[in-house]
């Protein structure tokens, strides 16, 4: 017990130290935001349980989060923001499925958003189902070729790793014969073209995979061994998805304040119809706010709550049901706008980009499943039986 | 056509006009003007067709599955209701040929004044459908409503619109001449205002046709987890329940066009149930197409979201849903107290 | 074409004279009900296509329309309200499926409600799944011993013959194992009890079979072959459920006019919220009304209209709904009466009972399976094969 | 147990409470009395267990889940917290010792007069929650608020009712002798009315949670056409969409109780958000719960009718969600109109 107090005290004066030489040597506010990353990575303050001269200083996991909370008060930026992709769900998977010689190559650049990453997974023909993926990586000599499409992509045309998923073996089932690379986004067999959303703008793109190369040194984790590996990228995705923009509010707080000030400001809170339309939703929006305080008290007590994916489900059809209402406050005056108002279409494209909640980040129906299942316990649907090879499924063609 | 339309007229009407917008016209009012469907709903007396208001809302659903634009429905729906209550002679013949659209104005502060003869209206009208197209512009102003031309408008501004398929402008006018079509323009209004109901509720029902159908095709094309996802009940019953409203809307949409033809005194009522049912269920079926589909459906180049907009558009245009059913508890019960 | 005319000319008057006399020796509102229905039967005026001396007069069947129009008119009661389930279920399924002794066994006594029959489809445990039924026929000489358990059997304490469908092949496929009986309902063998709802009525009845016997002579159709004689009984009992009582009311008109008329006298119709939830369910029930008439118009013009199970769909919908806007404008006095008051406790009935709506005649779900597969063209869930064996079927223990 | 009673407390009282229940006891009030429940939230200086509001709200979610019967209810959310307010220390040791049981009188049209130092009240009291058992009945009459004992009521009808395990009475007083409790009835009702919500909206989720746990159940054992009905989107996907619902209102009656204990500043809002959400959660799982179960859920021997019975009494016992909603409207921006 003494010596596990010394040597607690010990780590954190180590880290304490190692975080007070970074911020004196390279201060965050005047220095380069990469040069900063480079520097904080090379002091061991990327990571800190992994080794020295590996981004780490070969202490407790639970350290980083102290030093990032220093890092943050004396101004640095957060690494996960420059490169979402990247450092939110690329390391994770690289850290805990890739070689000690992978790890060297790609780490450094990811934390320091030198590289910057995308992923690609999704595709036309498997949305809901991504482990139906059809893009085809084919051995060839020391490495594969790959030819396919994958879609909404984010980041993709900054890119220079993409994370991909492609099927090795279409005659092994469908989740067995998956696996998992990072391609080189900047080669000419891969194009990344915007994909325009239904609210104007281009948050994502299509990747059009023609006969690209990877080199099997790029391969992450064992051949048809890849769906095992995106699970763990998956099981980070969440993290990463509220920092990227478009996401779903934070429920509570500002968008329903706005709605009551624009609802009082119009008058049309004196309309008991319409009164009652924005109250509603303040309920919802608190009611869901309550629920992710309980989730994390209960988590902090080390119980179980209410499951994340029941919060999405909950989250994404509460914002389609504001942005809803928020139209109906404004009447017409939302449906035709001044152009010269920088702000006038705000209202049409929250109602637009809205729509997108319930689809993005898994639809409401697949969730539906993941709660009906995991956490009621009722049992999966009949289909085809499990061992089916994937070229023997019904796709789409 | 006369008001004795039979079935086979109808049906032939609607396929008439469906396989001319199914061809792909762009310029919808030549496409109209060509079918000669501007005159369509008007009398005989007027070089029109006599077609009813059941006619002329088979050609606004026709208009409405294939999302249209052009000042048909400006011209259609809006200004000849009006002219037509105010018994016009000098535009209506016009419109009947083709040869010139109209708009309506609905939000407007203009003030009007005599001047040598010649009235002068000065003002702002706000969101005027095909404001910036129309020929003519139908303008309220106290118990008046004026006719302008449009080459006498002295600011236009064409306004972003959720819809684009839906134009609006925003209309300045000074000292501009008109011309006095009725001074009775409260009577006038409100029963075009009725017709305009009718006319909107068939768009929307032909709208949410579109969107319902094109949810079902790809319900039955599409394949996740090894199934068509039209097998999945999530799907299936969504769609089930979706064509049930769409049933319903189709049911009181033709109810009030009937109404408008057959027994007029029934119209407030009707028109109101229409539009109190109509946009709840076009908005629930242009969104629940865009689910359908999933990712795609949420991109530019799928057309579920230009659908998505004018059911957007055309829940407010003429009064919401709520405002409807105030209507209708007025006309069931009036209220006792003042409460809105 | 002139001899046609004078054919039809003859039909009429032949028609028009059987309907004078019989109303002459058998005034309507004089005459015993069983015996004015044993004349009707009698004078060929019961099902007018049928042979002279079996019902009927050899004439086409569309006269039956004019003939019980003209007794109506004259006072006579309908045989279908007497004996909703035998004369409007059972002898269309009789005259279709029965061989011409049966026919003259039970056709006139079903007509005039000396046999007063019930159904003996649904189970406990196959609700939804009605050709799931357990129940069990067993060959035994020249009869067969029943054993079993049925449910929601109107008018089962009062009946004297079941149409009762037994599974007679549990190796067969569900649908292709199942025998279609009229069984005598007087036997010991068969104990009837009334089966309390949740209203605290008791409408229906369970039935329990226990070895009891039905002679090989009252088997209806061929063995095995019930389901096929069951859709005549099922096609028909869509035209009898409207008869029976408590079923979904006329959509539109009383229901409503009466909700709003409550509304105003208690003073709700003031209040923007209720008022505006009442002439919710107004128009609600006024589109469905202009639905149905679309439908009839549709039918008399021969062209297809909304399918009735859709109709179905959404009355049984509007009902809850109707119910539980009904409740909300009474607010607390809805839930609490005094006992004096016979009308008190109507609202509450109301409600309960509703919520029987969108389960009786096929539960909500089950038609939204019949129209997406029906009228939309989706396809069937994946399932147990067809030519599973119903022994080998998962069901209830 | 002290108001800092930690979570393993309140989860050994959980279990204590649901043991208990479970065991079925016919007459809740002993049961209630037996466990020393009803003094559970009352300071120990009336000789309470000193419980604050989430205790008790374990209390109530238990019993309502059970839909336990007896006078609890009326005695530990409405009148303790009147008594309470009032400051009143003659009735609340003997609902402390669980020795008396006491109601509250929402709707009232007495008069109160002072006859040789003893107040008289005459009149009539409509749906007093359990008025025919409780041994006393709090009586507001203009700005006065009255203990009348059971013995001294001339009258009770006991009403018919929507949910039996809810009685309510009609009680008649004639110049029945009566105590004077407060002087200031507004602030004490309106401040004890807000704690009555946080039980009510507890005793709500325990019924939801109920419900929610049955059909559940069901929907893993019960087999059509050859699969469990849960494995079905239909019965799947909807017992999401209320399990869901049910989560929030935890978490909407959990944030109520927490606010009646740690910041009763917020009390108003917090407990009018739960009753206008718990309210309709229950409504709503207790009817699919009778849907999930379908023939068998409408007959009389299946609980599942109890559990809606109790439901909709509940959503209109304290005010509707609407009027709810209405006070939330108010307490965010009060409108400029009178419009209700």
């Amino acid at each position: 017990m003494v010596s596990d107090y010394y040597t607690y005290m010990n780590q954190e004066e180590v880290v304490l130290d190692a975080v007070a030489s970074l911020i004196r040597t390279h201060p965050p506010t005047e220095t380069p935001v990469e040069a900063f990353f480079g520097a904080q990575f090379d002091a061991g303050l990327a990571r800190v349980d992994l080794p020295v001269g590996r981004g780490g200083l070969g202490l407790d996991a639970h350290w980083q989060r102290l030093i990032d909370d220093r890092l943050r008060a004396a101004g640095a930026k957060s690494p996960v923001l420059r490169n979402p992709v990247g450092v939110g769900m690329g390391l994770p998977t690289l850290l805990r499925h890739g070689t000690p010689e992978q790890i060297e190559r790609y780490h450094r650049p990811a934390f320091t958003s030198t590289e910057l990453w995308c992923q690609l997974f999704s595709e036309p023909g498997s949305g809901s189902d991504l482990a139906g993926l059809s893009t085809r990586a084919v051995r060839d000599g020391d490495g594969w070729r790959v030819t396919g499409q994958k879609v909404w992509t984010s980041l993709g045309h900054l890119a220079q790793i993409g994370m991909l998923l492609a099927r090795t073996d279409p005659d092994a089932p469908k989740h067995r014969g998956i696996t998992f690379f990072l391609i080189d986004m900047t080669q000419a067999a891969v194009e990344v073209r915007p994909l325009r959303q239904l609210t104007g703008d281009a948050e994502f793109n299509e990747v059009f995979l023609t006969d690209a190369w990877v080199p099997d040194s790029a391969r992450i984790g064992a051949v048809d061994d890849g769906w095992n590996v995106a699970r763990t990228t998956l099981a980070n995705e969440r993290v990463t998805l509220s920092g990227a923009g478009g996401g779903i509010p934070r429920v509570g707080g500002r968008a329903v304040d706005e709605l009551i000030a624009g609802a009082r400001s119009t008058g049309a809170w004196e309309d008991p119809l319409l009164r009652d339309d924005v109250v509603r939703r303040y309920v919802e929006g608190e009611v869901i706010r309550f629920a992710n305080l309980r989730a994390r008290r209960l988590r902090a007590a080390g119980q179980p709550g209410p499951e994340g994916s029941m919060m999405k489900l909950a989250q994404a059809l509460y914002n389609r049901r504001l942005q809803r209402t928020a139209m109906r406050v404004l009447g017409d005056a939302g449906t035709a706008w001044d152009p010269a108002d920088p702000r006038g279409g705000d209202p049409a494209h929250g109602l637009l980009r809205a729509q997108a909640n319930t689809i993005e980040g898994g639809t409401s129906n697949v969730l539906r499943n993941v709660v009906g299942e995991r956490v009621l316990g009722l049992p999966r649907e009949p289909g085809p039986a499990p061992d089916t090879p994937w070229s023997a499924l019904p796709r789409n063609g | 056509m006369s008001s004795a339309a039979t079935d086979a007229d109808r049906a032939a009407l609607r396929a008439a006009v469906r396989d001319f917008v199914a061809a792909g016209e762009p310029d919808w009012n030549r496409a109209a003007k060509e079918l000669g469907l501007f005159g369509l709903g008007l009398p005989e007396s007027t070089g029109g067709a006599g077609g009813g208001p059941l006619e002329l809302a088979i050609v606004h659903e026709e208009f409405g599955r294939a999302l249209t634009g052009g000042s048909f429905f400006a011209t259609t729906a809006l200004a000849a209701p009006v002219l037509l209550a105010a018994g016009d002679t000098e535009f209506l013949p016009r419109i009947a040929a083709g040869e010139v659209t109209a708009t309506l104005v609905l939000d407007a502060a203009v003030t009007a004044e005599r001047d040598a003869g010649t009235w002068r209206l000065t003002g702002r009208c706000d969101r005027v459908l095909s404001g910036a197209d129309a020929d003519v512009v139908l303008v309220p102003t106290g118990g008046q409503l004026f006719a302008v031309v449009g080459d006498d408008i002295s600011n236009v501004v064409a306004l972003s619109t959720l819809d684009p398929s839906r134009p609006q402008a925003r209309i300045e006018l000074d000292r501009a001449p008109a011309r006095l079509v009725t001074t009775d323009a409260g009577a006038v209004l409100a029963s075009a205002r009725l017709h305009a109901c009718v006319a909107l509720a068939a768009e929307q029902v032909g709208v949410a046709t579109a969107c319902l159908d094109m949810a079902v095709a790809y319900a039955k094309a599409r394949y996740q987890f090894g199934r068509v996802i039209g097998s999945f009940q999530a799907v299936k019953h969504l769609l089930v329940d979706l064509a049930t409203e769409v049933e319903l809307a189709r049911s009181a949409a033709e109810e009030a066009a009937r109404a408008a033809t057959e027994d007029p005194g029934r119209l407030p009522l009707l028109s109101a149930i229409a539009q109190a049912w109509c946009s709840e269920a076009l908005v629930h079926v242009a969104e629940e197409n865009i689910q359908v589909h999933g990712g795609i459906g949420v991109t530019w180049e799928h057309p579920a979201h230009r659908y998505f907009r004018r059911a957007t558009w055309a829940e407010s245009f003429l009064g919401s849903p709520a405002e409807h059913r105030r209507t209708i508890a007025q006309l069931l019960a009036p209220q006792a107290s003042n409460s809105t």
